[in-house]
């Protein structure tokens, strides 16, 4: 045996949650479909008007990947909570500020990485304009990076409750808020001939910040939820 | 309270209150565990004893009185096996959360080997039976190179042979200069010495 | 509970001989390996003939130019979507019926084989969508239906994998399609008004009644071809799913040394 | 002791579904504070769009009770199934059926119940004409009753696997559509003018549908998720 | 087989067959439990006890070969409690979803009483320990008129005055022309008779 560096553990409980979550491939695909399904409930209750859907494809695809992520991050930490993991990743020598990082990176990775590179196929559903295509995957990678960052505070509160599923919801959607108005904006200024660059950069600065704070209460969450 | 007084203690607990509930639990509960010690928390169910050993490591850090020192890295082992049933045991055991140590693959499936699961290695854990399920957990002693060990009922759900197995670890272990608290409803049968907490009447003996 | 036992006893006396045989493994193997042999053969002949007659020797749509001739792949990819459902759900009652296992075999193999000819269906409607309608995609009612169906057809593709213990996962799909096939009707007709409501022009350039019999003949063709490679399809992932799940019995263990001395 | 009639043994199944509910009150507010926040969303979402909103009010709202609806319904059965009260319910002597009634209902007065009886408000907030609130309200109780049924099916048969949460949605939108459709045009066609009748008699029948054969599948479903 | 041969067993399995993850857990086990008798069903941990009494009980309905008939109305307890967290120990027991009864309030106190649980009658059951919670729910087998009881380590988490307690029930429910059936590790204290069924060597003794 030998102590293991932080990186290399880090790295470590990655592999471990992607691996929990392709041994179930349903899982990976999930948001993916759930996302398709949703796409094609907008026409259903809306009404197919082509040309109205255009004008709401933006928006509203922003909307479903908010949505989407709000189901999931639900989810980060309920089974190592439920099993006992958590405990020993509060007691572990290993600083719990990368830990949980490595968590929500890879729902990150399994939910807005996928989301976004899928984005374009449900975008074309909706007749979006060709030409907010980047701005779009843009945008989703970036913002569904701060909404997992974001999705993990309200997990980490909730989950030694014993009925919180959509306590996270109630928590966690007004912080989600800003990164919506910012998103869909951007695509929609993109659909507009807008440059899309300011409202990428506001994203990308959302998430430094996002990054550096989140975790933080992230930790301190999961620390308080425990002793609950 | 007995023990080594010339080296400092891996644990000391200082006048620990517990009131929950409305019912007090324990009260002024002040103990050292030295290396080689071996504790066995007694009491009835519901005496509190899963509150304290939380307290002890650390999980619990609201709500109670006193204080508690740990000089020594800690193993905790709980009522939940920490073992994720999508994992097979040796994922489990290699990418294990606690991050304490890295270990090869021999040491782990001699460790499997030790708590009867060999041939179970590489199935994923939720086809695993109750007992074997919690061995998982219960491999990662023989893994452990902390020096104190905190059990709460570690023999739960563990067949005969499977207790008289552990038995000989703690013993080994505490021999080893090592120390372990623990609970259980059963009485140990170890050839070493055992000191009693007793939480029913709130006394340490 | 009771009409099923009455029902199962009334089919189990009359039909005992064939269930009897439809349960048994081996003789499923061998009856598929015997029809597959010269059900293949047909199919690619008719696929052949079909293909070539549409593509080539059919006249172009006055109004649509060579893109129709996409038609020849899109209407029987729909059409055969939409039966391979009912062949799904039939098998699924009667596994949740009788008990019989092989039913559970043929389930479990066409909800892939449904869901690919669902995809193609949708796939070539959208290559055919952009020189037609000038998009990819339209929410119209048939094409919607036929995304509705798709997730059907994944969903119990899900259901199946997401279980461990694979007897109660083919019970589960089972349930499922029997619930999807009470409400096709329902998706089909709740489209259909939805369309009726809200879509001012109709679509569709060409009905079945306005098609000529030069193009009509070679699309029945490919409709009948379609069939075959549908039935061609579940028997050959039905044979793949038997061997997996009899992989420890005597007569997969005989089989695959027969097959090796072959190949040797 | 004396054994309980079927009706009783029904009843105080409902109760107590009820009063679990209301021991978290959270439970309870849940799809109602969901339901106001994301009307809250679409406007942000779509932003420029707002002039339009009015006209798609009826949809919007139809979507989201769904979602909401969607949502909840796959915490049904979970947390029986986690304790083992589902295995005991399984072997009970009352017949399953009526017992599964008991779990819907409950279900369906905790969040459709509710939905239709606030939905007037938030169809306000979306500039929904007064002449087709009567419809909205209507629609939804009937509507979200047969949601709730096919809910049931998709958490009955999920409920037994390890990580079941988005597969139910995949299981169950494609039978919510029809509900959407007809629920959504008949609101639609109350803002039109249209009498809604015949739509909400649509939407009873297939009340009467889902009543009469969701709890035979929901029942075999939990059978089958018991043994998986 | 022994039992009085004159009346009809209250449980009977033929030929029980069982293959999981590739290893056969027991096969061709034929027995029958008449009233009056008490089965403790033995074996190391993965041996099938459990999925033995799920068969049994019918909860486990595939991937088995054999027949169990049973002829009497039963009370299963396994491993999950069956408490609901948020639910007080009265209402868990007041408005079980076994829908087996319709127990008066005096009953539902003098069960809970029984288990050492009066005091608690009226908090959520999530604040109870490990060992009480389990405790709510064996007072079911106070209030049950069940004949036949199918127990899946019904002493897990409980002390040992617990155990004693519940002991001295089974032999008295045994006494009484009930009949049990039980899997536990430890070994069984009763004065009646104790029938073993081992899965170690998958004989019926
Ligand atoms: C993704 C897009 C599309 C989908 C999902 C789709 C789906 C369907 C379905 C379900 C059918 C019914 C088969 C049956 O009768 O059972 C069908 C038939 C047909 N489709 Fe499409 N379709 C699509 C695009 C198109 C396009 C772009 C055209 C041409 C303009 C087209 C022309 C036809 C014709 C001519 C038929 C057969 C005649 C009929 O039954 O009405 N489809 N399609
Ligand atoms: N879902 C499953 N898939 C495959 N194998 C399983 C499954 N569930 C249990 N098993 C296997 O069946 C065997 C018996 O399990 P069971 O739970 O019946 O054991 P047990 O005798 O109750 O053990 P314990 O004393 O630990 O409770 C175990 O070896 C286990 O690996
Ligand atoms: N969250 C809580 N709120 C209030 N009281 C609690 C809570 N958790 C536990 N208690 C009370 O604390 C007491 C001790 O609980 P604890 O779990 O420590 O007992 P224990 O000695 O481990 O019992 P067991 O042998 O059953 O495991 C119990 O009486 C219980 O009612
Ligand atoms: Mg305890
Ligand atoms: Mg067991």
């Amino acid at each position: 045996m030998s102590a293991p560096g932080t990186l290399q553990f880090c790295i470590r409980l990655l592999r471990r949650q992607l691996l929990l979550a392709v041994r179930r491939p349903i899982e990976i695909s999930n948001p993916l479909v759930f996302f398709a399904m949703v796409v094609a409930l907008f026409p259903l209750g809306l009404g197919p008007a082509l040309e109205n859907l255009a004008g709401f494809a933006a928006g509203t695809l922003w909307i479903i990947a908010l949505l989407s992520n709000l189901l999931t991050s639900d989810a980060v930490f309920r089974s190592d909570f439920e099993d006992g993991s958590l405990e020993q990743l509060l007691l572990s020598p290993q600083p719990l500020y990368l830990s949980v990082l490595a968590y929500i990176g890879a729902h990150w990775l399994m939910t807005g990485l996928l989301l976004a590179l899928a984005s374009p196929v449900f975008a074309l559903l909706l007749n979006l304009p060709g030409q907010a295509l980047g701005t779009l995957v843009m945008s989703l990678l970036l913002g569904t990076a701060v909404l997992s960052l974001l999705g993990g505070i309200g997990a980490a509160l909730t989950v030694g409750l014993k009925r919180g599923g959509m306590l996270t919801s109630l928590l966690i959607l007004p912080l989600y808020m800003p990164v919506l108005i910012f998103g869909s904006a951007a695509v929609q200024g993109a659909v507009s001939g807008i440059p899309a660059g300011p409202y990428l950069a506001i994203l990308a600065a959302m998430l430094c910040l996002a990054i550096a704070l989140a975790p933080l209460a992230i930790a301190a969450g999961l620390r308080i939820s425990i002793d609950a | 309270m007995s023990g080594d007084p010339a080296s400092s203690p891996l644990l000391a607990s200082q006048s620990l209150c517990l009131i929950r509930g409305g019912r007090e639990l324990f009260r002024e509960l002040s103990f050292e565990v030295y290396a080689g010690q071996l504790w066995q928390i007694e009491g009835l169910n519901g005496a509190g004893k899963t509150s304290l050993i939380r307290i002890l490591c650390g999980l619990s850090r609201f709500g109670f009185e006193g204080e508690v020192v740990c000089n020594s890295p800690l193993l905790y082992l709980g009522h939940q096996p920490a073992v994720k049933a999508l994992l097979t045991p040796r994922e489990n055991l290699s990418w294990h959360v606690s991050g304490d140590g890295l270990h090869s693959n021999t040491q782990i499936e001699s460790a499997l080997a030790r708590v009867g699961l060999s041939g179970y290695e590489d199935v994923p854990c939720h086809t695993l039976s109750a007992g074997q399920h919690r061995r998982v957990n219960l491999a990662r002693l023989f893994l452990s190179e902390a020096a104190l060990w905190l059990l709460d009922e570690p023999f739960a759900a563990i067949d005969k042979e499977g207790v008289d197995e552990l038995q000989t670890l703690l013993t080994a272990h505490v021999k080893a200069g090592g120390a372990v608290v623990m609970t259980s409803h059963q009485a140990l049968q170890v050839n070493c010495d055992v000191r009693f907490l007793n939480l029913g009447a709130g006394v340490a003996a | 509970m009771f009409v099923r036992r009455i029902a199962r006893c009334i089919i189990a006396v009359a039909m005992w001989p064939i269930f009897h045989k439809f349960g048994s493994p081996p003789w499923l193997y061998a009856i598929s390996g015997a029809i597959l042999r010269w059900m293949l053969p047909v199919t690619l002949i008719l696929l052949v003939i079909g293909a070539v007659w549409g593509l080539m020797f059919s006249p172009a749509d006055f109004r649509q130019g060579n893109s129709y001739r996409i038609m020849y792949i899109h209407v029987p990819a729909a059409v055969v979507a939409l039966a391979g459902y009912y062949v799904m759900a039939l098998a699924g009652a009667i596994n949740l019926i009788w008990r019989m296992k092989m039913a559970d075999v043929a389930m479990k193999a066409a909800a892939p084989v449904g869901a690919a000819f669902t995809f193609l269906a949708l796939f070539s409607g959208a290559v055919w969508g952009k020189p037609t309608w000038g998009a990819w995609w339209v929410w119209d009612a048939r094409v919607t239906s036929m995304l509705i169906l798709l997730f059907l057809y994944l969903g119990v593709v899900a259901l199946y994998e997401a279980f461990d213990n694979k007897e109660a996962a083919g019970k589960a799909c089972a349930v499922l399609s029997l619930v999807g096939m009470v409400n096709i009707p329902i998706i089909y007709k709740s489209v259909d008004w939805w369309y009726s409501l809200h879509q001012p022009a109709s679509i569709k350039l060409t009905g079945e009644s306005t098609i000529d019999p030069s193009m009509l003949y070679p699309l029945l063709l490919m409709i009948a071809a379609f069939y075959a490679l549908f039935t061609c399809c579940l028997l050959l992932n039905m044979r793949v799913e038997l061997l997996r799940r009899e992989s420890r019995t005597h007569w997969v263990g005989s089989l695959a040394k027969r097959e090796c001395s072959d190949v040797l």
